[in-house]
């Protein structure tokens, strides 16, 4: 459960709109059903208070939104930002993708967030509300007359389970603590998938793949995908493809994807959590992240504003493609 | 849709002997925009030319695909011929069927087959090419030497004898640099001034060269041809224009405590000061942190004794901004520090000096007034050792030091303790090398004369250890021949210091966007093939900026970078490669990944406003490539996340174009 | 403040003024020295090879405890200092020999965390010169006083990184701070002979008469160190100044000498 | 000398300064490898985009590989060196998903290295051809 | 050249030492305090080590002159780091059966008023197994 509650934020984008330093709040609303949690822009005190909410379906990363909403919005945006999101914030600052001057953010701390597929695991579909009473989450289903109750670990999405970091690291306001780096277990499941054979490598991801409908929510919901116009949209780009055929870029989507976001992504999960075929794509874009933390040095992505990815870089004495697969096949 | 001609060449039997020419033109036909094919035994020869300017004519054609040899044979060849034809140039595409085809396959059905295929990439290649137009650029016609020293000066005067005006900018109040506190130069033993000062008066006189001396330059701006420089010209306080050089001023300042950068600090200046008799510009200095009257007010006798009435209290730094087609770096070098090397005791005692120390203890103008005596007690030294490689040479590892050989230290040694012998035959010479390394005109020669004819005392060995007790040194060493440690009591120990580029010369690099390797010397744009030119366009090297050099190479390295700089200077305009980068402005996110992966600074940002399909505008930050900069390389376009650059002549979907036709 | 002490062997018996006055002249400047509880020698010398283990299981375990104390280590002894770093630095960055170290450690493992500081270093980096010379209550003005540095306390720098090894001034930033004049002497980070005293007592006598002489043409009056192995050699060689542990000057600076004696 | 002998598809991708020119002095010296090595020249190795990599084996390449100036001799000063990490990345990525290593390669070939290009050539496709057809990456999105 | 290179390849590892980065400058040797006991000195274990040529190093008095000083280690312009091969062919030498070069017995002899502890322990340390 989180620690900070709606009424703090509330509260303080209030005062924030109130005394001039904002003149709009992009937060999280209400959504059709109480895990449906949306982003919306609030203008004033009465929005916020009817349908501002915060609890742990509240995942969405909003450093994105920034994007668009920096362009429309006069005057200053107040972003909510969870240490995850402060990453994201500070890759788009990285790649002047907008104007820092017109945010004023505000760094909360996070406790982790709910996935509502470990919910509905346990509590089977019909879900008809979830409420939240002290450490527990009470889930209603048109099913069952009683809550299930649940602890905030047993639905803890997979991204917070190996959360890397509970440090924001962009913020002009921090409520609560600034939090630390720490160590995460990431890299374990990406670890299993290199010790596995190559036949059985193939078998998971054409499994996982496979079930992939083309609906583009990675790509929309990824912070590090804000191209003013996406290679798969644009006919001259040679990979254009809108729709699911049997053509080169709908097999190479992701991989290419990945790519596109190497050294650039944050891993801050919110590909996979969007993904209604919960396919594991985080495990693609940290695949990126381990090899290029083992071959160039430790790099985390929005870390700091203006660092320089390793894919933008180099030293002569980088190991050579070849190497790769000796130094992994001399480990084994 | 293009109109392509497809022109299969036999090369006599070079490819026709593996390759079924007839087949490939007859294939090919059937190729998407192809309207005409054929075959001819040597498609490069006049005939064969005419050929092809027929058949453009004839076919009203608007691409040309030559299955021939390599392209970077004939490439350019079919690109004149095209343009003969009133196409443009870069509407050619070559399929390599020689090199690459028949040349290295035997058997004529294989050969075909691939020949076939090679054309077939290159018609979808051409069928997306687009008429491609070398851009222009102005010059203008003035060079910037940053660096006074033999290097800048040498470079100057040949660039100022072609008629080209030139700037030096100097950091010292004087131009001359290190080899105006030299003493006797090697392998001929003139001494230096002799040879160095009648060119620094040259410069001075030369109606083509200004010389902005005690200044830097702070900013750089522009490109190849088009360089707009900041020149920072500090306050001397003195007025340039007027100061006739006749150091009444020096004579009079109370100042007199302040170490003598020029002699190395082992004798004092005053606050005002002329570096050395044949400074040029011969005008006095103030320096502001020794001077009295600038720190509290209290003083002016300078302006007081100045009749020129050129001393100026007032005086502020002076910005100047200047255009420059080409910029040379000679920025020159710096004996390391000795302060991590006291092992040898250059902290702990003044008769353990460096080289460059020698040189101005032998100097008539030093403050010896060319005696050789000890700076400790002003005696005589009867034994002297030297001691090479102190820093060079070193693992990168290591904990001090530098990787390389420092290049100067063994000649300038032998001259030390040759002219030390010659002048001083009671004196005992000791020399402790590691090897002795003298190639070059007359160096050998000159090294042996210091051993046979002079007697100097070369060791095979090291020193590792100076303790200095009493007026002796102690220098404990190793003599590897003789397998024996020696002890020797020296009056004087001289370090061979190793060398580095000035430290102005890393901040240069990066506003010029010219590389430096890890030691901080200049890159040049090729090791073998291109020593004097920077990878950066318009930029050029002189000196020892790009690596370790001794006198005569940097006079000759400072020739040819002036005939660089007057070849560029010498035109009027500037035809860049067409085939250069160039960002698609609606797609641009203007993220910087494809400037941070420019090797020649070609990229840069501006904001754009676009209007918005709801009439609204957004302002945008976008890359803009400057193609007289750019190369063409292409790693900007794969660091593009977007897209947005692509490169001309390989465009992507060009190369995919190919890919396509390769994959059937 | 509070941290973990090894003493180490001379020092509990022919060395106790360097004992007595470290822990003395700590408390005054704020620092407690906290003795590690059934320390063990660490060797005297450390052994470069990768493959000996043994040998320095001694101080990973001291090592270990003022981790688990969550203290920085600090020795006074040159020789146990640069047993101490030299081994901590080898568990840092040997993988295979700390592994090895690892296996014999029944304390848990430990992979290099500890800090570990010479006694010098604790009044320079933790205390400050500037304090010393605050709290300095009997200045010794006016003494001419050599810092003799040996070979210990400097060497191998890549591991040490207490002070340029060539041109050390930690030692005599101590002296001044202490009131007197530091005399500076190109053999003071020469080797005294060692252990070779044993194998051959000649040698360690040239080497020691290099260096008192060396420091005695400079002017000093009287030779400070920090190692009870260097005092040996330099008093047993005939040296005609005294020669005594910088703590028993520091402790008498410090006003705190008199109540030692007994 | 078997019929329906297995003829594997390879893209190569040559900078044009130095592994261009040394396939050209391979063809200068008659020094044979498989015809099924099909070269496309590009201005550096750091412009071959993953895209086409993708690309030629989408549309039926068993093997591709990238040829560039050794390291420290780009043409352009430091285009192989991105080359060297995008390529050691992506093809760390595409062994991840189970496409074999052999199938992709970067090699340095100066202008003087012809035989070792041919070498090279020979090389690269024995691996392949010991490997059969590529399929994995057209059907890694389709389960059969 | 001969066959040793079994052992040479034990002294490298133990070392951590590589020999062929030396240049021959012999500034290990000039700084050596030890310089005058010893029949092999610094520079010619890094070239013997180098060579193979370690059989003459295992039974020199050399071994047990090096005073474990580390001047070579820090002064060596290549970071050859001379005395680590001192050391690993001293250990090689003292790990031989009954080569042990000091004795407990050896003790009384050395033994005057003023030895610290620390003299015999780091005697033992080196000249014993």
């Amino acid at each position: 459960m989180q620690k900070i509650t709606r009424e703090q934020l509330i509260d303080k984008a209030v005062a924030l709109l109130a005394d001039g330093t904002v003149s709009c709040v992009l937060g999280w609303s209400k959504g059709e059903f109480d895990y449906d949690v949306t982003p919306a822009m609030f203008n004033n005190e009465e929005e916020l208070k009817a349908n501002f909410v915060f609890n742990d379906f509240c995942g969405v990363n909003f450093s994105k939104y920034l994007v668009a909403k920096t362009q429309k919005c006069e005057g200053k945006i107040l972003v909510f930002l969870k240490p995850c999101d402060t990453y994201s914030f500070n890759q788009l600052l990285t790649e002047h993708r907008f104007d820092r001057e017109k945010v004023y953010a505000v760094g909360i701390p996070c406790e982790g967030m709910a996935d509502i597929a470990k919910v509905k695991e346990i509590c089977g579909d019909g879900i008809s509300s979830i409420a939240f009473e002290g450490e527990k989450m009470a889930v209603t289903t048109l099913y069952e007359d009683a809550p299930v109750m649940l602890a905030a670990n047993d639905v803890l999405a997979e991204r917070c389970i190996n959360c890397k970091s509970k440090k924001c690291v962009a913020f002009d306001e921090l409520m609560g603590d600034e939090g630390n780096v720490i160590d995460s277990n990431r890299f374990d499941e990406v670890e299993k998938l290199e010790a596995m054979t190559p036949d059985e490598r193939f078998a998971f991801w054409q499994n996982e793949l496979s079930r992939c409908i083309r609906c583009n929510a990675c790509r929309d919901a990824c912070p590090a995908c804000t191209c003013e116009k996406c290679v798969f949209d644009n006919p001259n780009s040679g990979v254009e493809n809108k729709s699911p055929a049997n053509s080169f870029e709908e097999k190479m989507f992701h991989i290419i994807r990945a790519f596109h976001v190497a050294g650039r992504c944050t891993d801050c999960g919110e590909c996979s959590r969007v993904c209604p075929q919960n396919i594991p794509l985080h495990l693609l874009n940290r695949k990126f992240i381990k090899d290029m933390n083992e071959f160039y040095g430790e790099y985390q992505a929005g870390a700091e504003v203006g660092s320089r990815a390793p894919l933008v870089n180099y030293t002569t004495e980088d190991l050579e493609p070849g190497e790769v697969f000796d130094r992994r096949d001399t480990d084994a | 849709m293009q109109r392509v001609g497809v022109f299969v060449c036999w090369c006599g039997s070079n490819i026709a002997g593996t390759v079924d020419v007839e087949a490939v033109s007859e294939a090919l036909k059937s190729e998407p925009g192809v309207v005409f094919s054929t075959n001819y035994q040597y498609m490069c020869s006049q005939a064969g030319q005419d050929m092809i300017i027929d058949a453009v004519k004839e076919h009203n054609l608007t691409g040309i695909v030559v299955c021939s040899c390599s392209p970077r044979m004939h490439e350019a060849t079919f690109r004149k011929t095209a343009a003969a034809a009133g196409l443009n140039p870069y509407m050619v595409e070559i399929a390599n069927i020689r090199e690459q085809c028949s040349w290295v396959h035997k058997d004529m059905l294989t050969g075909t087959e691939k020949a076939i295929i090679l054309g077939k990439a290159a018609v979808a290649k051409v069928n997306l090419n687009t008429p491609l137009t070398p851009g222009e650029s102005p010059v203008t016609k003035r060079a910037l030497v940053i660096g006074g020293g033999i290097a800048g000066i040498q470079t100057a005067l040949d660039i100022a004898d072609a008629g080209f005006p030139v700037d030096i900018v100097e950091k010292k109040p004087t131009i001359g640099g290190k080899m105006a506190q030299l003493d006797k130069t090697f392998p001929t033993l003139d001494c230096a001034a002799c040879i160095l000062t009648p060119k620094m008066v040259d410069v001075a006189q030369n109606d083509k060269i200004r010389i902005f001396s005690y200044s830097e330059v702070s900013e750089i701006k522009g490109f190849v041809g088009n360089f707009d420089v900041t020149i920072k010209k500090n306050a001397r306080f003195v007025n340039e224009d007027i100061c006739t050089g006749c150091g009444a001023c020096v004579d009079k300042c109370p100042m007199k405590k302040i170490p003598n950068e020029f002699n190395l600090g082992m004798d004092n200046r005053k606050a005002i000061y002329i570096p050395f008799a044949q400074a040029v510009p011969k005008v006095a200095t103030i320096d502001p942190n020794a001077c009295n009257m600038l720190k509290n007010g209290k003083c002016g006798l300078c302006a007081k004794v100045c009749t020129a009435g050129a001393i100026d209290y007032t005086q502020k730094d002076e910005f100047i901004e200047e255009k420059y087609g080409a910029i040379v770096v000679a920025t020159g070098f710096n004996p390391i520090s000795m302060d991590k090397f006291d092992e040898f005791a250059y902290n702990q005692s003044k008769d353990v000096i460096t080289s460059l120390e020698f040189e101005r203890l032998t100097n008539a103008a030093g403050p010896t007034a060319g005696k050789l005596l000890r700076p400790s007690d002003g005696k005589h030294p009867h034994t002297i050792v030297f001691v090479q490689c102190v820093g060079s040479r070193c693992d990168a590892c290591a904990e001090k030091g530098k990787e390389y050989c420092s290049k100067i230290c063994c000649m300038y040694t032998a001259k030390h303790a040759m002219l030390t012998r010659d002048k001083y035959p009671d004196t005992e010479v000791y020399v402790f090398y590691i090897d002795v390394r003298t190639p070059g005109k007359n160096f050998d020669e000159f090294y042996r004369r210091a051993v046979e004819e002079y007697g100097v005392k070369y060791i095979k060995g090291m020193v590792g250890k100076v303790t200095p007790e009493g007026d002796v040194l102690k220098v404990q060493a190793s003599d590897l021949i003789a397998n024996k440690q020696l002890r020797i009591d020296a009056d004087l120990v001289v370090l061979a210091a190793a060398i580095e580029p000035d430290k102005s010369a890393r901040p240069l690099a990066t506003m010029l966007t010219a590389s430096m390797d890890t030691n901080d010397f200049f890159t040049e744009a090729h090791p073998k093939l291109r020593p004097v030119e920077s990878p950066t366009a318009g930029v050029f090297l002189s000196g020892t900026c790009q690596g370790p050099k001794d006198i005569p190479e940097t006079v000759s390295q400072a020739g040819a970078a002036s005939s660089k700089v007057i070849g560029l200077l010498a035109k009027d305009k500037l035809t860049g490669n067409p085939c250069v980068a160039s960002s698609n402005e609606l797609m641009c996110n203007g993220c910087s990944s494809c400037e941070k992966v420019c090797p020649y600074g070609a990229i840069t940002y501006s904001d754009k406003e676009f209007r918005m399909p709801d009439r609204t505008t957004k302002v945008r930050r976008i890359a803009v490539v400057n193609p007289a900069v750019c190369q063409g390389c292409g790693a900007c376009t794969v660091a593009c996340p977007s897209g947005a650059m692509d490169l001309n002549g390989f465009a992507n979907s060009q190369i995919m174009a190919e890919v396509d036709a390769i994959c059937k | 403040m509070k941290v973990s002490y090894f003493p180490g062997c001379t020092l509990k018996n022919k060395a106790k003024e360097l004992d007595v006055y470290s822990v003395k002249s700590a408390e005054v400047l704020g620092i407690t020295l906290e003795e590690i509880e059934n320390w063990q020698c660490c060797g005297g010398v450390f052994t470069t090879a990768r493959d000996e283990v043994a040998t320095k299981l001694s101080s990973v375990r001291a090592l270990k405890y003022a981790l688990d104390k969550e203290q920085p280590l600090v020795t006074v002894c040159s020789a146990c200092h640069n047993v101490i770093k030299q081994t901590n630095y080898a568990m840092q960055n040997d993988k295979e020999f700390a592994d090895k170290v690892n296996r014999y450690m029944a304390e848990g493992s430990y992979n290099g965390e500890t800090e570990v500081y010479n006694y010098l270093e604790m009044l320079r980096d933790m205390v400050g010169f500037d304090a010393v010379k605050e709290k300095v209550v009997n200045p010794l003005k006016g003494k001419k006083i050599a810092a003799y540095y040996g070979c210990l306390l400097l060497r191998p720098n890549s591991v040490m990184r207490m002070d340029d090894p060539e041109n050390p001034t930690i030692m005599e930033d101590l002296i001044k701070a202490m009131g007197a004049d530091p005399i500076v002497y190109a053999k003071r980070n020469e080797c005294c002979g060692g252990y070779i005293s044993v194998e051959s007592p000649e040698a360690a006598k040239r080497n020691s008469n290099a260096v008192i002489e060396n420091a005695k043409a400079a002017g000093a009056e009287m030779i400070i160190t920090a190692c009870p192995l260097c005092k040996y050699n330099l008093v047993k060689n005939g040296a005609d100044i005294p020669v005594i542990y910088f703590t028993e000057l520091l402790a008498e600076a410090l006003g705190v000498k008199e109540d030692t004696n007994e | 000398m078997q019929v329906n002998e297995y003829k594997p598809l390879i893209v190569a991708f040559c900078c044009n300064w130095c592994s261009y020119a040394g396939a050209d002095l391979a063809g200068n010296n008659r020094l044979n490898y498989p015809a099924e090595v099909k070269i496309i020249r590009v201005p550096c190795s750091c412009r071959v985009n993953p895209m086409f990599i993708l690309r030629a084996f989408q549309r039926g390449a068993d093997g591709v590989i990238i040829c560039g100036c050794h390291p420290g001799d780009c043409h352009y000063t430091s285009g192989n060196y991105y080359t060297r990490r995008r390529m050691a990345a992506l093809f760390s990525m595409l062994d991840y998903l189970g496409i074999e290593k052999e199938r992709t390669r970067v090699e340095w070939v100066s202008a003087a290295e012809g035989a070792k290009f041919a070498a090279t050539m020979n090389d690269f496709v024995e691996k392949v051809v010991a490997l059969g057809e590529n399929k994995r990456l057209e059907d890694l999105r389709c389960k059969k | 050249m001969n066959n040793n290179s079994y052992l040479q390849e034990e002294i490298i590892r133990r070392s951590g030492v590589n020999p062929s980065k030396c240049m021959r400058c012999g500034k290990c040797s000039a700084t050596c305090p030890a310089y005058d006991e010893m029949e092999y000195h610094p520079h010619q274990f890094v070239n013997m080590v180098e060579s193979g040529d370690i059989e003459p190093l295992l039974n020199s008095e050399s071994l047990y002159k090096c005073l474990s000083c580390f001047a070579c280690i820090d002064r060596c312009p290549r970071n050859v780091e001379p005395a680590k091969l001192v050391e690993a062919v001293r250990i090689a030498a003292v790990r031989k059966q009954g080569a042990n070069r000091m004795t407990a017995n050896d003790v009384p002899r050395m033994i005057d008023e003023d030895v610290p502890p620390q003299l015999l322990v780091s005697a033992f340390r080196k000249y014993t197994k």
